[in-house]
């Protein structure tokens, strides 16, 4: 179908092919670089003669949809991205929020799918190098770290070293950097075994004046690139992470990057200082497409032109081509704007941080990008044109595979719900993730007020400065692929609500949003049909919600033999909380407290993980088993509403959301702080429904017995359903009449790993 | 009963690759005064492992068979690394 | 109170020990850089967790070379209070100026974890102030305590075990989290009292290690 | 000016140190059935370091003396490591 993967082209130098200047351009060339005959014509046109081989490279990664999201721009513009709070939206290296007492929290998400698919503890610790630099290029100081992590089932066997070189590689990154990993989540599918998810997002607080921009003010000032040399590696990576993922597409990559988490570090100090002692006027990270990316962005921003000599830049290889430093994507590089005055105390900084420096071009006011190199010009192209006229398409769209109805719906008898509780608690999917995060610092710069496992979203403290009170944010990451599958708009909602639902059992109000849509081809109808359906979802949930989306990745071309993965979009969402004294954790907090489910009645098990675990999950290729219920938007924002103003009433003392593993899990995920509960009520009739159905969202809190009243009248007024399901007991777990179970044996489940019981 | 060969296998970053920490134990040492390193330069640093240990085989052919599958398959990660092998006769 | 919080490249609990320093415990204090001699008038110095150079070679060995540990090493010998907590109990051990070293932990992981510790001697200048056991986060991938078998005999025969997990996380030879030099004024130790001395954080243990220095100091504020 | 020498040092945990690394690889080849490792067992694993460099220096008897400077006193722990030096003339 999609020509680039029939002929693909290779690494330039391995391959053969002529990377130096007199290399012509022929129609082969331009189509492996992933560039259309029309594109290239356009590219003809514009520059008035045919490009350099520099030139061409330039557009291939600019053009590419990893920058320049030429499918999904259009279908973006929906979502809303305004607010009073919004100091900086999408179009930035991350997205900016006022949180008032002159503080603001920059925060982005991105993907890093086929670098760890290749080599997953390098590629998934680039992956955190890359999104830390987002949001320290901006001004902020990062506090915190979220992972979200998709693989196949635990029992294939490629999946262990996957998971363990991914994890291994997120920790060895953020440990030393010393940013605390503090939230995130992973699941394990079929659909995701051929094609490997890993998102990270970085939250980071500033004074909302150091905001800093990565635009080149100014002609006349000083280009300044710091950090690592510029090797061969990762050349074309823009280029690699939109396309399928194939033997050709791996065999063509540039040597595997490897992180240096050391150098990340100096960098991010050199640049929070020279940010905060005002030495630059502009600044930027070498991201994907590197050296071409951050200069054309930069100019492409300040509509200014920019002009750089490859001579004066530090180089870790010998005899490099001009195309192979443009678009090399080595790690750890920093690009700035610094007025000419400033030029030596910018380089100061540098030395001090141990991080190189170097002046190699200057800003100019010709809107051109000019590339010289061994005394000749190699690229002389309109910025503008790079960053502003990438081509647009509207893809043919078609409506996803309806999900097959499930018949009968499975029945479970009294006498099963416990084995049935155990069983989910230990699945892969549900367990939890100790695994993983006790092998991240999630405990760096002492601000984990609310640490990984006991809460729905994560709470960090920002210190107080200069004598003034604690500021408290909270930050969480979650994504449901198994909703998305069955009706993408729905599943769009869910996701954005369950984020803010996440914020708001942790005493949050929701502030903001950034996501990472990870999707297959948008070149297949029904990919792009369930692309457009599921960010309207999202558009309209942000809306009701009424949190702006201040930024977030698209990820295209996550496929594998031809098969798309179901499609998944992960959503990380900001929250404040006012009041230390709000701050809520899932933890039971005392016996003979009412424990009151607030939201609707369970429907259905389309999509549940009991689903799963009867009928299996869900397989590549095949349309999903088992519809969901529609869902009441408006409902749940009423429900997100009473929850948190029912917290800052201060009647809430736990609180946990429905999710994977429906209300037996969520109650099961109470206890394990150590008190129990006897649950005489399960709400309707049927017992896997009532227990194991995950839809519609709903909401567990646990409230004082004589506050309990109060709650159910105020739900009354808000029109939410509030239900007292039970009471907390000294003992353990006893669900609706059936026998108690101990809570180390809920705990022995929960702490299964996804390889235990396996062979 | 086999013989007993005495194992090495040496992994290197490959070239193009970067080493990171040859990097920094490089500048390290440029900034560090020792005695006894008066006028000598130390450059191109690059940080490896190296594996020992013994095989119990039926023959040398087996054993270095064997030792080639080990450098390969488990301790050197081909994305990024390259090694030697070696073996010494039974003692 | 005036203490001196070391600052390596790569150092990154440095902030969180110059936050306690001041903001907890009200003392003064001072940010060391690397490169730098070390500010006169000392009451305490500490060497913070995080990853020096990178903890590439091995970790704190790079860091333990570098120019201000000429003058920490003067601090120690004159009797001046020297804290290293994780990445600085590294340091400290590769500079030599406490016996042994640490070791990559026995299952190969980090660990990022609350564990109990038994205070071995409660009259010391880094415990007086400490109960029997306290809780502590430890976080690190090598923090597997070594000595040979005269080092460890010396140090158990002379109490200069400070501090041991209940139950090891690491495999540290006699299950040792944290010790002390023979003249009593050098401390290492591998969990972290910093990131336990807030109630916001859930814990306040940690804060008796430097409520103890206060004590043995003296000088109060 | 002085001449160009390729030095290798080679450190490795003392014999009398656990060796968690080697313990690991050990463990992973006993339960790995590696094709071409049949009837083959490895055992004694340690892992160690090698460092790999450059030396500009006068003489090969300076080099030599800055290379065992530095393994003794940088690249190598005596508490728990011992090393190797190798240097190579220049070419
Ligand atoms: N990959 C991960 N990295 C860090 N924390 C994680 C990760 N996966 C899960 N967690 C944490 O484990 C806890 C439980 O996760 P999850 O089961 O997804 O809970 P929930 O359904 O309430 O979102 C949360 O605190 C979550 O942030
Ligand atoms: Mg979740």
């Amino acid at each position: 179908m999609d020509d680039r993967s029939s002929s693909p082209w290779r690494w330039p130098r391995e391959w053969g092919i002529d990377v130096t200047l007199n290399a012509s351009i022929t129609p082969d060339l331009v189509t492996q670089h992933g560039l259309r005959p029309e594109e290239y014509e356009g590219i003809v046109e514009r520059l008035g003669r045919e490009p350099s081989i520099v030139e061409l490279g330039i557009y291939s990664v600019m053009w590419s949809e990893h920058c320049a999201y030429k499918h999904s721009r259009p279908v973006l513009r929906g979502l809303p991205t305004t607010g009073e709070r919004v100091l900086v939206g999408p179009g930035e290296n991350a997205g900016v929020i006022d949180i008032g007492g002159g503080l603001a929290i920059a925060f982005k998400m991105e993907s890093h799918n086929h670098p760890s698919a290749v080599e997953p503890y390098q590629g998934a610790a680039t992956g955190v190098g890359g999104i830390l630099r987002d949001i320290f290029t901006m001004g902020a100081r990062p506090v915190a770290m979220l992972d979200n992590l998709r693989f196949g089932e635990p029992s294939d066997p490629a999946m262990q070293h996957l998971v363990e070189g991914v994890v291994e590689g997120i920790a060895g990154y953020g440990n030393c950097v010393g940013v605390p990993t503090v939230a995130g989540d992973v699941m394990f599918d079929p659909g995701h075994a051929g094609n490997i998810l890993v998102n990270v997002m970085c939250v980071g607080v500033m004074r909302s004046e150091d905001l800093a921009l990565g635009q080149a003010q100014g002609p006349g000032n000083a280009v300044l690139c710091f950090g690592s040399a510029t090797g061969c590696d990762g050349i074309h990576g823009a280029t690699f992470a939109s396309e399928e993922l194939s033997e050709q597409a791996l065999e063509r990559r540039g040597a595997v990057q490897v992180g240096d988490p050391f150098m990340g570090k100096r960098i991010l100090e050199a640049t929070l200082e020279l940010i905060r002692r005002g030495l630059v006027a502009g600044i930027q990270d070498m991201g994907a497409a590197g050296l071409t990316c951050s200069t054309c962005e930069m100019a492409g921003r300040a509509g200014t032109g920019i002009e750089i000599d490859l001579d004066r830049v530090p180089q870790r290889a010998e005899g490099m081509s001009a195309y192979e430093i443009m678009l090399s994507e080595s790690q750890e590089r920093m690009l700035a704007v610094v007025e000419p005055p400033k030029i030596e105390a910018a380089l100061e900084v540098c030395e001090r941080w141990e991080c190189g420096g170097v002046v190699i071009g200057e800003v100019t006011d010709t809107g051109q990008m000019v590339v010289r190199h061994h005394g000749a010009t190699v690229a002389d192209i309109p910025a503008e044109h790079l960053t502003g006229a990438a081509p647009v398409y509207h893809p043919e769209d078609a409506p996803p595979a309806a999900p097959r109805p499930l018949g009968e719906t499975p029945r479970i008898r009294r006498s099963e719900v416990n084995a049935t509780l155990l069983r989910l608690l230990a699945s892969p999917t549900i367990a939890s993730k100790r695994w993983a995060w006790r092998r991240y610092d999630h405990m760096v710069q002492t601000g984990a007020a609310v640490r990984p496992g006991e809460g729905d979203a994560a709470v960090i403290r920002l210190r107080g400065r200069d004598g003034g009170p604690d500021r408290f944010i909270a930050v969480t990451s979650d994504g449901n692929h198994r909703a998305v599958a069955r009706d993408a708009r729905i599943g769009g909602q869910l996701a954005v609500c369950e984020a803010a639902r996440n914020l708001v059992c942790v005493g949050a109000e929701p502030l903001g949003v950034t996501n990472c849509l990870n999707f297959g081809s948008p070149e297949r109808p029904e990919v792009f049909g369930a692309f457009r359906r599921c960010v309207g979802g999202m558009a309209e949930a942000c809306r009701a919600l009424g949190v702006p989306v201040t930024g977030g990745n698209v990820s295209f071309y996550n496929e594998a033999d031809g098969i798309a993965i179901p499609p998944t979009p992960m959503i990380g969402m900001l929250g404040l909380i006012e009041d230390a004294a709000h701050i809520t954790r899932m933890a039971w907090r005392e016996v003979g407290d009412v424990i009151c489910m607030l939201g609707p009645l369970p429907e259905g098990l389309g999509g549940s993980e009991l689903l799963k675990m009867t009928a299996g999950p869900d397989l590549p290729g095949t349309a999903p088993l088992g519809t969901i219920a529609p869902f009441d938007l408006e409902g749940e924002v009423r429900l997100q509403s009473l929850t948190l103003r029912a917290i800052r009433e201060g009647l809430i003392r736990s609180a946990h959301d429905v999710s994977e593993g429906g209300l037996a899990v969520t109650l099961a995920e109470c206890c394990l702080g150590g008190l129990g509960a006897r649950i005489d009520a399960a709400p309707g009739d049927d017992l896997a429904v009532a227990l194991f159905g995950e839809l519609p969202p709903r909401v567990v809190v646990s409230v004082r017995a004589e506050d309990a009243p109060r709650l159910c009248a105020m739900a009354e007024a808000e029109g939410v359903d509030c239900a007292e399901i039970g009471e907390v007991t000294g003992g353990g777990l006893s669900l609706a009449g059936c026998e108690e179970i101990a809570i180390d044996a809920l705990r022995a489940a929960h702490e299964t790993r996804p390889w235990e019981g396996l062979a | 009963m086999g013989s007993h060969f005495e194992a090495e296998v040496t992994v290197m970053p490959k070239p193009e690759v970067a080493d990171p920490q040859g990097q920094a134990i490089e500048q390290a040492l440029a900034r560090l005064a020792l005695s006894g390193t008066e006028g000598v330069r130390a450059s191109h640093v690059r940080v490896g492992k190296v594996v020992h240990l013994e095989l119990e085989a039926a023959d040398r052919a087996s054993a270095e068979r064997a030792l080639e599958a080990l450098a390969d398959r488990v301790l050197a990660n081909p994305n990024i690394e390259s090694f030697s092998c070696s073996i010494r006769d039974p003692k | 109170m005036k203490t001196g919080v070391i600052i390596f490249p790569g150092s990154n609990c440095d902030q969180d020990c110059l936050d306690v320093s001041e903001r907890v415990m009200g003392w003064e204090a001072i940010p060391c850089w690397h490169r730098d001699a070390l500010p006169p008038g000392l009451d305490l110095v500490i060497l913070p967790g995080g990853f020096s150079h990178g903890d590439y070679l091995r970790a704190g060995a790079i860091a333990a070379r570098a120019p201000v540990m000429a003058d920490v090493a003067r601090f120690a010998q004159a009797g001046g209070p020297v804290l290293g907590i994780c990445n600085g109990f590294q340091i400290l051990c590769e500079a030599g100026l406490l016996p042994g070293a640490l070791r990559i932990n026995r299952d190969l992981i980090f660990h990022c974890e609350d564990v109990w510790l038994r205070v071995e001697r409660r009259d010391t200048r880094f415990t007086s102030a400490c109960p029997e056991r306290i809780q502590m986060p430890i976080a690190h991938r090598e923090g597997n305590y070594y000595a040979d078998r005269e080092t460890l005999a010396r140090l158990e025969g002379q109490g200069l075990v400070l501090f041991r997990y209940e139950e090891n996380p690491n495999g540290s030879v006699n299950d040792i989290a944290g010790i002390m030099s023979e003249a009593g004024n050098v401390c290492g130790m591998m969990p972290h009292p910093e990131r336990a001395s807030e109630d916001v954080l859930g814990c306040t243990d940690g804060r008796s290690v430097f409520e103890s220095l206060a004590l043995a100091t003296g000088v109060g504020n």
